[in-house]
């Protein structure tokens, strides 16, 4: 039941409209393939380490195949080929290759099938452990329970996997539902994933496999203790969108941020790089189980969140169309959505009111992840909380999913131990308080609620047909998202893109898409 | 590791001291009013303290800041003096009453002085008690006496003697200027005129009060926020057995 | 347009059931008077002062007509033959009592109609300097204007008034509508008036004229500074009721504290002493354009809010049949309930809600006097300023009258300068943002908001026809309110009462009530 | 009255010295942890340091404290080197540039090293501006040029070389573990190696920047949070035309 008359009519076009862009980018992203794509198919088969400089055998191994002017044909074939020719596993051929014992593009050619048939074994093997990743969370789930919707989702971010750790575990006891593990500064610009255990983050912590490893069992741990399942967030963005998803799906990590604009307007990777990675990165996410969380709450920090609101639902109905595409499940997307107005605006509660309960109505299924305010924090922690606390009061009112912990000290610093604590208090006390309140009122027709929602529609639905009629990279062109303009060839990652030829294959694209995940 | 002996503040990084605070300034808003509140801020102790908000108002200037704090505490050479006693239930100190003391005691409390606050003893001594927890006079073998607000310690001393109490309970909440310590002083000094000091149990509570406070000033015991009947009933019912007061 | 869909007839019935409660009441009342009534009526008629020990000079007039046994003729009576016989001002002949030079009972008597002409000519004085005040107010707020309702109304209590003053102006400045100024602990039992400017008090500042005059001042400076009209507040409770109204309608007070009730239950003061003073405290302030508020949220802190909300209803019916026999005309009820329901419970924010809006809907022409959580405040200032924001999201979604802002500091200290900045800017956020909010939605029939109103009011309208068949001293008696008993003759003040003879009257009751109000 | 000379906190009385502090401790929970907060407060030199909340975060308290701070400053002499200019409007920078330097200046500006926080040098450059306040691309005779973010030092030396840029702006917003300050360093080492320092104008900004610090750097002018264009082009036509620039 709608409470703000919202016309299904706009909603029905804006969706079609979003099919439509999304159709036309998904030619253009399956003729091609990436480094970082291909370096996520070498993980998923089981190459991992890095070589005597440090480099990641996975970038060793796609550098080599793109020196050698392979990579159109990607490296299941090159890896299939060189394990047919030399029997070896594919961490060994890794191995020799970084020490220059091989060069797998000058094997000679085995038969296609034969190939095939060899890495779609292996595949097979990826397949099964991230399926036994997948069951396991839904028996700790179904054995130690989980919190309430909306999730109470905080951020650790000291740069110290191990610091983490115990931030992360405090936030746990306190409360937390899911604790994401923020990236340090410019990861997202590297184009390989750092190895190991790390402890010099600035801002952040570095997503490696090893720290995923090690904070999904601190936080099996403490869930135990807690008697509650603790999901764990990272972040497959950036130039490894890919491998990330890749190395989530092997760490059992439960939410990524995974947005298929998002790294091209806000960490000027090349859009061509972006939307082909997006693609493979959400294919594995969404076979892994992983719930994901796209970014237009970003938008806001760079453009008015009054004005801009329709470009976060144009984005919303984008993200929504590639998750399909990549067969990610409603129940498992996460689209953004932010409070982020200016506080002093009168009647910005109702906007903000109009803004959460329509992104709900429009997808019902999935687990709306609310962003708290940011750009209008300052330092004043006294107000900041209670503008964190009407946040976490309309996310009440809508019935939210994923509800990202608004920090009183946003403007200082990233997140103290007790910061944490005061953001869960600040939420438990108001979702308890409220909790029913969303069911008990209903907004005046015709009142400035709905109207509201209906504009901020309307204006999608008009943005979306424009963009449907001229193409999504020339929207982003003209700088339609976030105000941020990107060129068609500019940005990072360029380099990394190629045009796959006939021999390409990615055996996970068959095996998670079709129907592999019962 | 951390060092016990060498306990600082903890805010995202072992030993980084981070501290917050807030005050007001009896000076104009500005850029040397926040420069006087860094300046404070170092005196305190405070590494690169930073001024993260400042709000004119006007003649005033209220500043948030946060710094690294550059003091450290031992932990382990913390000693806090406690009310000893085990707690019992509220059967076992019935059940202790049969037991030990074999009559039934009385206790008399009251909030003195000018104050007002009967919550807090209220919550110690009447049938309903607090947060679930039954107060005194529901409790077998405890006879208690509520003479509720504003009671001058004469009046107080008077009931005391006319029931010939064990026990008197205080409560004093309005600590402003700290107005509850001659008010408490008095007491004692009351009872001793009286003679009986060492003939009751002599106990003050309320939402600033310490156990160390209240030694200080010549009371038994001390109680403070989140006591309920039964800690006050067990020290009172171990001490008298403990004093021969059986 | 009712919102709760609150029964008009069970409105009806308590409505009546509290009339009949006044009616027996004002019977008794009418056949009394007290020392502070007639301490009024001396200061109403000039008299101010102390004698050489300090003592006031309305309480040396008094206590020599009350030890001659005169008290039941009244010092008006009294006052008008000393100055038939003896041509001297009020002021001098109390002068003269206070030096032992006098002894106006033991005067020859003059001619009734004499004393009594004599008398309303010096009353007329009196009631034109309130009547004076009365229009300076009003012009004043055309001029400056004033703030939007709910007004912001803050306390200062340093106990020295300077300090105050300061405090006061700085509040007015961050947007303050109200200052109360809090009186020193204690001086609600004090039999008499403390006089002059005064510098130490314990948790709040002493009521005396001179008080009232340097902040009345102070803030008449300060309104013109911010270019709207800043109202005094003070306490017209205790055993001083009728004087402290007295004194404020002298120095054009705004609003007082002042409940039939209160000095009863909360500071244990005989009730026959408190039913008789409020009256005429009431029809002073009625006359002064006083807004009275009532001390309803007072029950809520030794009673439970969820159970005995009941009893706030039932006694702002009372107190409102009280004030309405006082003159006092619906505009200036301050009738008040508070927000101090256990914020850890379950939807307890809807309960709240419903409080609020019932007592909007049943008094709709009100000025209702919000107090803030209190009893709940704990020494997390950070949760209470949350607490706080709920409360003021409460007060603007229901168009609360007065909002008394609550102090993240409440269960520490009383407020600091910060502390009342940090609270206006709390208030004024939310009445901002969520401006519109009430007007916007509409409750769920059946649902968790409108059964709570309705059980309430049907509770309080129960208790209210007790209350009118038992009588309210017995109820009283019963411990009814606030979960305190009071015995009859219990209490301080009662030999303060004593029973009207023949010959006594008044003026002011004729002057103040009759219609003189033009 | 107040003696500037000796300033101290205000909470309701002058100079009763009250501060507000909260942090945490890595020690479990207890008397003894609120104990420790206490005796660190004192170190701070706070007088009747109160601990008014403490809470158990497992292995760590956090506690809200109020004490009486004993320390004064002089606000007499304190003084805080500030950008010393007389903020003109746009229309009279527009005006200054023609009257004084009669040509276009070109100003650049970017967002340097890790730091993606573009928002902030947009503020001040960009048409739009910020908050009513116009940036640089919409004045006259001021040819502005934003890199964007993320920009290495050496692109943006290039850059200004290749321009003949009169001013350069940097904008660093992430200051984490002072993250900022080799980033500013070695911008200016690099216009120093290149021997371009003394032709340009050299400011940086951002939430956490002040003059004092950009000027410790080796910069012009540091600009701090409420900046808007007008401010930043006052003092870099004034210094140009002090500087001979024209
Ligand atoms: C309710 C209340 C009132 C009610 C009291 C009603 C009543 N009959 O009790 C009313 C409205 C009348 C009131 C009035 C005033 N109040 Co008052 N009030 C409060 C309030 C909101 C709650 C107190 C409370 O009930 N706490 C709940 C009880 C259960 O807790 P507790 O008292 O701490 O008791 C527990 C323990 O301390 C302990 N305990 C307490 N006593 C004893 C005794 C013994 C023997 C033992 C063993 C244990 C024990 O056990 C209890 C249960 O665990 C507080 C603010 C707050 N949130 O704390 C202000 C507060 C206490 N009041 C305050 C003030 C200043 C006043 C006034 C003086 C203001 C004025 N100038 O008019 C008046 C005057 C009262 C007077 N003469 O004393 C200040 C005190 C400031 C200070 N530190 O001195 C406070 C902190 C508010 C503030 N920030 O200004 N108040
Ligand atoms: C918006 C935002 C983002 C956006 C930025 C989008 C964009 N294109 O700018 C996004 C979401 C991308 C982002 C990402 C990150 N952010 Co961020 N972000 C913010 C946020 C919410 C607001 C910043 C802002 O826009 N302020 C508004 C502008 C107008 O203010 P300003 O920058 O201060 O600018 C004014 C003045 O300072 C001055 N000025 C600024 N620059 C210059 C330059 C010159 C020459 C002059 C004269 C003046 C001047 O003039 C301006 C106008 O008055 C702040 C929190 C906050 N509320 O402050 C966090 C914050 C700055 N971010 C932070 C962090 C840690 C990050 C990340 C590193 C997190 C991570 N690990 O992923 C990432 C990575 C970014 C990176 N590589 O730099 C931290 C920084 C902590 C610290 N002190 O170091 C903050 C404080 C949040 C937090 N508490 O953790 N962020
Ligand atoms: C979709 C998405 N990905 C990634 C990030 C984190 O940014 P990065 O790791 O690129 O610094 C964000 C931050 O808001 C985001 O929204
Ligand atoms: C009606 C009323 N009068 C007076 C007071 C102040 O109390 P007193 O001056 O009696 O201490 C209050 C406090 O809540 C009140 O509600």
């Amino acid at each position: 039941m709608s409470k703000l008359n919202l016309d299904q009519n706009l909603i029905n076009s804006s969706r079609k409209a979003a099919k439509k862009i999304a159709d036309d980018v998904q030619e253009f992203i399956d003729e091609h393939t990436t480094t970082s794509t291909e370096r996520a198919i070498a993980r998923l088969l089981g190459i991992d380490g890095v070589d005597e400089i440090g480099k990641p055998l996975p970038n060793v191994l796609i550098d080599n195949i793109k020196e050698g002017g392979g990579l159109e044909r990607g490296i299941a074939y090159w890896l299939g080929n060189a394990i047919v020719q030399t029997g070896d596993s594919p961490q060994e051929i890794a191995e020799k290759v970084a020490r220059g014992e091989l060069d797998i593009i000058r094997l000679p050619a085995a038969k296609e099938e034969k190939i095939q048939a060899t890495i779609f074994e292996l595949a097979q093997e990826g397949v099964e452990r991230i399926k036994a990743n997948r069951k396991k969370r839904e028996e700790l789930i179904s054995t130690l329970g989980e919190g309430n919707k909306p999730y109470l989702y905080v951020i650790v971010a000291t740069g110290n996997i191990y610091e983490d750790i115990e931030q992360a575990k405090s936030a746990a006891r306190q409360g937390a539902d899911i604790i994401a593990v923020i990236r340090t500064t410019g990861q997202s610009l590297l184009d390989y994933v750092p190895y190991g255990a790390t402890t010099e983050g600035f801002g952040g912590t570095y997503a490696t496999q090893e720290n995923f490893r090690l904070m999904r069992r601190a936080l099996d741990e403490v869930a135990e203790e807690v008697g509650r399942y603790i999901r764990l967030c990272n972040y497959c963005s950036g130039l490894c969108m890919p491998e990330i998803a890749a190395m989530g799906a092997l760490e059992r990590l439960d939410v990524m941020l995974n947005d298929a604009l998002y790294g091209i307007l806000f960490r000027d990777i090349n859009m061509q790089r972006t939307l082909i990675d997006q693609y493979f990165s959400r294919v594995v996410n969404g076979f892994a189980g992983i719930i994901i969380n796209t970014g237009e709450d970003n938008y806001l920090t760079t453009d008015d969140a009054v004005e801009a609101a329709h470009t976060v639902l144009a984005s919303q109905f984008i993200n929504e169309q590639f998750a399909l595409k990549a067969g990610i499940p409603e129940e498992q997307m996460g689209l953004g959505h932010a409070f982020e107005m200016d506080p002093d605006l009168e009647n910005g509660f109702l906007y903000e009111l109009a803004q959460a309960q329509m992104a709900r109505e429009i997808f019902p299924k999935a687990p709306l992840k609310y962003m708290p305010p940011t750009k209008y924090m300052t330092g004043n922690i006294f107000k900041g909380h209670i503008q964190n606390a009407l946040f976490n009061l309309v996310s009440i009112m809508t019935g939210q999913g994923i509800q990202l912990l608004g920090m009183l000290t946003e403007a200082i610093h990233t997140p103290h131990l007790q910061d944490r604590y005061l953001a869960i208090e600040n939420a438990k006390y108001i979702f308890n308080n409220a909790k029913d309140l969303g069911n008990e009122i209903s907004f005046k027709e015709g009142g400035i609620i709905q109207t509201r929602a209906q504009k901020v529609l309307k204006d999608a639905e008009k943005l979306l047909n424009q963009i449907a009629e001229m193409g999504l990279f020339a929207t982003i062109e003209q700088g339609k998202f976030g105000g941020v303009k990107r060129q068609r060839t500019g940005g990072k990652g360029l380099d990394g893109v190629a045009k796959k030829d006939s021999g390409y294959f990615n055996p996970f694209i068959q095996l998670m898409m079709g129907g592999g995940r019962q | 590791m951390i060092d016990l002996t060498r306990v600082k503040p903890y805010g995202d990084t072992l030993n980084d001291g981070m501290v917050q605070l807030s005050f007001t300034l009896p000076v104009p808003y500005g850029d040397e009013a926040k420069e006087a509140a860094r300046q404070l801020a170092m005196k305190m102790g405070l590494e690169e303290p930073s001024v993260v908000y400042a709000k004119d108002l006007v003649g005033f200037t209220y500043f948030i800041l946060y710094g690294r704090l550059i003091h450290t505490v031992d932990y382990t050479k913390i000693e806090v003096p406690k009310v000893d006693v085990d707690v019992m239930s509220k059967e076992e100190v019935e059940e202790f009453i049969k037991d030990n003391i074999k009559r039934d005691i009385v206790v008399v409390g009251a909030c003195t002085g000018t104050d007002a606050h009967t919550v807090g003893i209220d919550a110690i001594m009447n049938m309903k008690g607090y947060a679930g927890h039954f107060g005194l006079e529901r409790y077998e073998g405890i006879e208690a006496y509520n003479l509720g607000s504003q009671v001058p310690n004469e009046d107080l001393v008077a009931k005391a003697i006319e029931l010939n109490a064990d026990a008197i309970l205080v409560s004093q909440v309005v600590t402003q200027k700290d107005v509850h310590i001659p008010n408490l002083t008095q007491l004692v000094e009351l009872l001793e005129a009286e003679g009986i000091r060492d003939r009751v149990i002599l106990i003050c509570g309320g939402p600033r009060i310490s156990h160390e406070l209240a030694k200080e000033l010549g009371y038994d015991a001390g109680f403070g926020p989140g006591t309920f009947a039964e800690h006050v009933a067990s020290f009172i019912v171990t001490e008298m057995v403990k004093r021969n007061m059986v």
